[in-house]
């Protein structure tokens, strides 16, 4: 899982005017710079407002011609001739609302489309949709014919996962993952995706305003402020700059809240612990020095 | 006063048979009474807010709010004691502009001019909205816009405010903010508030936690009381804030931490308390 | 093609903070439907000489940009040009035969065709800019409260207006959360592959009929949603309803809706007098 | 599903549900934002280039929901294009309203009368009469008021097709859609396709 030496994602000086030459004009993204090497494992976190979405819209180009350029494996995908269908193909991106992505009806036939869409046989395409409808936890034989209305919210989420995951994309983008889910939607969610983490050599981004979920997920942090990369960096240095992160509205995992709560009584207490698991042994360990 | 005896609904859909929804719920609501309703989707709690201002009847047992009977016939006096903020502002908000849409309430009960003004300039202050009265909804944050929603409830004089998970679709540090402003009108207008959340950590804030799975009330108490069932809520899809797992953790390892613990400074506390107590200085010497 | 609030002119509510901005729009909203009738009513060129000044008048106080209304028109105005060649070139009614200057086939320009169709092309101009100046003054807010004020006390008859104005209000506050809603649909589905922008009529109204499905479902939702929320907060119907919103109609407004009435009722019945 | 006690206060005939209120405002939303995204107009070769579906909701308001709020989809679809119509004749208030009003009317009344028979032929006959009321009101009005001369009928009518041709396609995708939302059917039956993906 090493990253290796050329970016698989770049963008150089990246600027995007959302609705540029209207009234309403916003300025989402204002020179962004950014690498993201094979295997790579990316949190890309801001408050709302901050062009986190915009970012992930330019990552598989669903915008107008911005300025700045946009690279997928060394080619520009901004310029004219570019295969935006093969760049769509490449890099799988569940959106925050299941209901926006999913095209077909039931279960099945939605996993299914990416495939078929891509002119692959009937045949490879049904293992796919068995692998990926089992990947997510949804049991091929019980739930290929369901419609997908009559699901719930975290299984709507886990089938647009499967429509992506069918389409064996080497990256992954994540909008929001678990947004909205019940405590058990979501750590299973959060289950599943660890899983498919270690099981696959993906290379990940998760979008997100909070480091609750990406801190589990994500090894690198780039935040984000105002259409400006503020921070970037491997996750747990990030994490140390706690009273930065909640100056920009971004919420932290409730374990770096302990940690920063027990610093107060054990002035060496590392701040930037991510699990539970790690806060445990901390204690015991200055307990234990105690 | 809520009152709710052996409450029982089923919804009836079509041809299929009824599907409980709640099933013999009996709960109590004190005025002023500050209050977490948890519980994972599809476990009753939306299903109980639309019975408790008629917008759905009882199949059995009875509902009475301010010892007013919730039955056809009755649905405009008790709306008038209970207000309800729904989890997304753009399916409640119903005029364009901040000001117009909290005054909708108050014109529907048919006040005076004077009343109505007076009412929307109080509850868009008691929200922080005082200088937003003119802007169009369209353009707020979804933040913004739960609190013109919540200025909109409160422009009602409810006794009671039913939240309907409104902090799902926020960041959290907008929804921390919510709830801190519903607990201070919690305080100082003595308006029970009775909230629906996924967030544990939320409902860790409130003085009484009521848990409702498969459409029954399972659990009910205090945070501390309620958190304790670690195992008892995790068999039913709910979680406890991340803390008191952790106080799980450090005392099935044997460590002594005393009392009630639900946040980070409450642990603090407890580990301060212990690193002073002479009975672990012993054993740890 | 995804930033769909680009295309979003619903309302042309442009704030200049003009006089005619501030007038109140009840009496704006009367002004306008006096102008209306009179597109109606008036119809010789001595007539449209005295009241297309009047609107010019109005917008010169409304301190609009001439080349905005201008660039916003060029469609219209291009339009219009197409359909009155075509009114000319195929006039139904009876002709003199010494009116005709040019004929074809069926085609035939006549004195009679050219000035029906001048009268017919000064009228939708004259309706174009009404409407138009209407809107570029007020917005879509302050108008619906003022539909709602003027045509109240028929709601004592029991005319719903009320809640007809309400249907009006609550489609516009829809509008901009389905387009968001519609706009993160066409990403959604471009990134999975979906053909936008091809293949023939019938294939796109199936696939548009697709992604209408999911809109329309959302919006029985939200539909239900609102529906509780309204019962919730004591909503039934617009009997018995006071309103918070007051209009406050100024001396100068008065004037001034009294003068567009005189100004209408003058090119409606001066050239026909005779005296011109 | 939902008992609504929100009805008006007495059962006059003006008086209209809360429900019918907010899907009326609903329908014309959608008709309006396929006006102002342009989704609702679709390539067609003809003079005019482009086929309306704007009057669809009002359609489907007819059909799904009855004729007070296909009345009233309608009537929001016509003032939308009254104040924002870049076609002259469409600036005649009287043109762009009136005859929306009864796009939604006819449409219950087909949906309603074969519905028991088909729903396909219900609804794609409610789309086909319902733009039909759409074309030939705005023209026959249009005429009238002397904005268009008769001979200028012939060239529309293949664009009148088309748009009730796509009208129908349209309105039986959603309605189907719809229809099986509400069925509240969570399995779809087997497929037999040979080439089975899923």
């Amino acid at each position: 899982m090493e990253a290796g030496t050329s970016p698989v994602i770049e963008l150089k000086n990246f600027r995007y005017t959302y609705l540029e030459g209207t009234p309403r004009a916003v300025e989402a993204i204002r020179d962004v710079s950014l690498e993201i090497h094979r295997g790579e494992r990316v949190a890309i976190v801001g408050a709302t407002q901050s062009g986190k979405s915009t970012l992930v819209d330019a990552l598989v180009y669903l915008l107008r011609l911005g300025s700045g350029q946009v690279f997928y494996e060394g080619e520009d995908v901004t310029a004219p001739g570019y295969d935006r269908g093969k760049l769509r193909r490449e890099i799988g991106v569940v959106f925050q609302s299941p209901d926006a992505q999913i095209v077909e009806n039931i279960v099945g036939a939605d996993v299914a489309f990416g495939p078929t869409a891509a002119g692959i046989p009937a045949e490879e395409t049904r293992k796919r949709v068995e692998e990926s409808l089992n990947a997510v936890g949804l049991s091929y034989p019980e739930y290929r014919l369901r419609y997908v209305h009559a699901l719930s919210g975290g299984q709507r989420r886990r089938v647009a996962i499967a429509g992506v995951l069918a389409m064996r994309t080497p990256v992954l983008v994540l909008d929001e993952p678990t947004a909205g889910l019940d405590p058990r939607g979501r750590r299973e969610l959060l289950d599943l995706l660890l899983n498919l983490r270690k099981e696959r050599e993906l290379t990940l981004v998760v979008c997100s305003a909070g480091l609750e979920e990406a801190s589990l997920l994500c090894d690198r942090f780039v935040v984000l402020d105002a259409g400006k990369v503020v921070m970037d960096g491997p996750a747990r240095e990030i994490l140390r700059r706690s009273n930065r992160l909640a100056e920009l509205d971004i919420s932290l995992p409730e374990t770096v809240n302990v940690a920063s709560e027990l610093k107060k009584i054990f002035p060496d207490f590392p701040t930037s612990l991510l699990t539970e698991e790690e806060l445990e042994a901390e204690i015991l360990k200055h307990l234990g020095a105690g | 006063m809520i009152e709710i005896e052996d409450l029982s609904f089923a919804y009836r859909t079509g041809e299929e048979d009824a599907i409980p929804a709640l099933r013999g719920v009996n709960l109590r609501i004190g005025p002023g009474q500050f209050v977490a309703v948890i519980g994972h989707n599809g476990s009753g709690k939306s299903t109980l807010v639309k019975l408790l201002v008629a917008v759905l009847y009882p199949t059995e047992g009875r509902i009475r709010v301010d010892g007013i009977p919730v039955r056809p016939g009755n649905e405009w006096e008790v709306r008038e004691r209970i207000s309800v903020v729904f989890q997304d502002p753009d399916d409640q908000l119903v005029m364009n502009r901040v000001a117009d849409d909290v005054a909708f309430g108050p014109e529907n009960l048919g006040l005076p001019r004077e009343k109505i003004a007076e009412r929307v300039h109080s509850s868009l202050e008691a929200l922080g909205l005082e200088e937003m009265g003119e802007r169009l909804i369209e353009d707020l944050s979804p933040g913004q816009k739960q609190r013109v929603a919540i200025a909109g409830a409160l422009a009602m004089r409810p006794r009671f405010l039913v939240l309907d998970e409104p902090t799902t679709l926020l960041p959290a540090p907008v929804a921390a903010r919510l709830i801190s402003t519903v607990r201070d009108l919690n305080r100082s207008g003595g308006m029970g508030v009775l909230h629906i959340t996924h967030s544990m950590s939320e409902a860790a804030l409130f003085d009484r936690v009521v848990v409702m799975d498969e459409g029954k009330l399972v659990l009910d108490g205090t945070p501390a009381e309620i958190f304790r069932e670690v195992d008892r809520l995790r068999s039913i899809g709910l979680d406890v804030p991340p803390a008191v797992s952790l106080v799980h953790r450090l005392r099935a390892r044997g460590v002594p931490l005393e009392g009630d613990i639900l946040d980070g400074a409450d642990l603090r506390r407890a580990l301060a308390a212990l690193a002073e107590s002479p009975a672990y200085r012993r054993c740890s010497g | 093609m995804f930033e769909l609030q680009r295309n979003v002119i619903f309302g042309q509510f442009v704030d200049t903070g003009s006089p005619v901005h501030r007038m109140d729009p009840r009496l704006k909203l009367a002004a306008a439907f006096v102008l209306i009738v009179a597109s109606f009513l008036i119809d010789t060129f001595a007539g449209y000489a005295l009241v297309l000044p009047l609107l010019v008048l109005i917008h010169v106080l409304s301190r609009v940009p001439f080349g905005y209304l201008l660039r916003g028109s060029r469609f219209f105005l291009g339009f219009l040009v197409f359909i009155l060649v075509f009114q000319v070139l195929f006039y139904p009614g009876e002709v003199q035969p010494s009116n005709v200057l040019w004929s074809w086939g069926v085609l035939s320009v006549s004195t009679t065709g050219i000035r029906f169709a001048a009268i017919v092309g000064l009228r939708v101009l004259l309706l174009y800019y009404v409407t138009t100046m209407l809107m570029l003054t007020t917005s879509l807010v302050d108008l619906t409260n003022a539909l709602e004020l003027v045509f109240r006390p028929l709601q004592r008859l029991r005319v719903p207006v009320n809640e007809m104005v309400l249907v009006f209000v609550i489609a516009i506050k829809f509008v901009p959360i389905f387009i968001e809603e519609i706009e993160r649909l066409a990403k959604a589905q471009t990134a999975r592959g979906v053909p936008f922008d091809e293949g023939g009529a019938i294939k796109r109204a199936r696939r548009i009929g697709r992604l209408l499905v999911p809109i329309f479902i959302s919006g029985f939702n939200r539909a239900d949603v609102l529906t509780t929320a309204m019962n919730v907060r004591s909503y039934r119907g617009g009997r018995g309803r006071t309103k918070l919103r007051r209009m406050h109609a100024s001396a100068g407004d008065w004037t001034a809706l009294v003068l567009i009435i005189s100004w209408v009722l003058v090119a409606w019945q001066f050239p026909a007098s005779g005296w011109l | 599903m939902m008992t609504e006690s929100g009805s008006g206060r007495r059962g006059s005939v003006f008086s209209f549900r809360v429900r019918q209120i907010v899907v009326a405002g609903v329908l014309g939303a959608i008709a309006v934002l396929l006006g102002v995204t342009r989704w609702g107009f679709i390539p067609v070769p003809n003079l005019a280039g482009n086929a309306t579906i704007m009057h669809v909701p009002a359609i489907l308001g007819g059909a799904l929901e009855g004729p007070v709020v296909g009345f009233l989809a309608g009537a929001i679809f016509g003032i939308f294009s009254w104040i924002d119509a870049t076609i002259p004749l469409f600036k005649d208030p009287i043109v762009a309203v009136v005859p929306r009003l009864f796009i939604g009317v006819v449409a219950w009344v087909v949906f309603a009368l074969l519905r028991k028979r088909s729903l396909s032929v219900a609804s794609a006959l409610a789309g086909i009469l319902g733009s039909a009321t759409n074309t030939v009101g705005v023209l026959g009005l249009a005429v009238w008021r002397g904005y268009l001369p008769p001979a200028a009928i012939v060239p529309i009518i293949p664009q009148a097709i088309a748009e009730a041709i796509l009208a129908a396609i349209i309105t039986v995708v959603v309605v189907r859609g719809v229809m099986l939302v509400r069925s509240g059917r969570t399995t779809a039956p087997e497929t037999k396709d040979e080439e089975r993906r899923y």
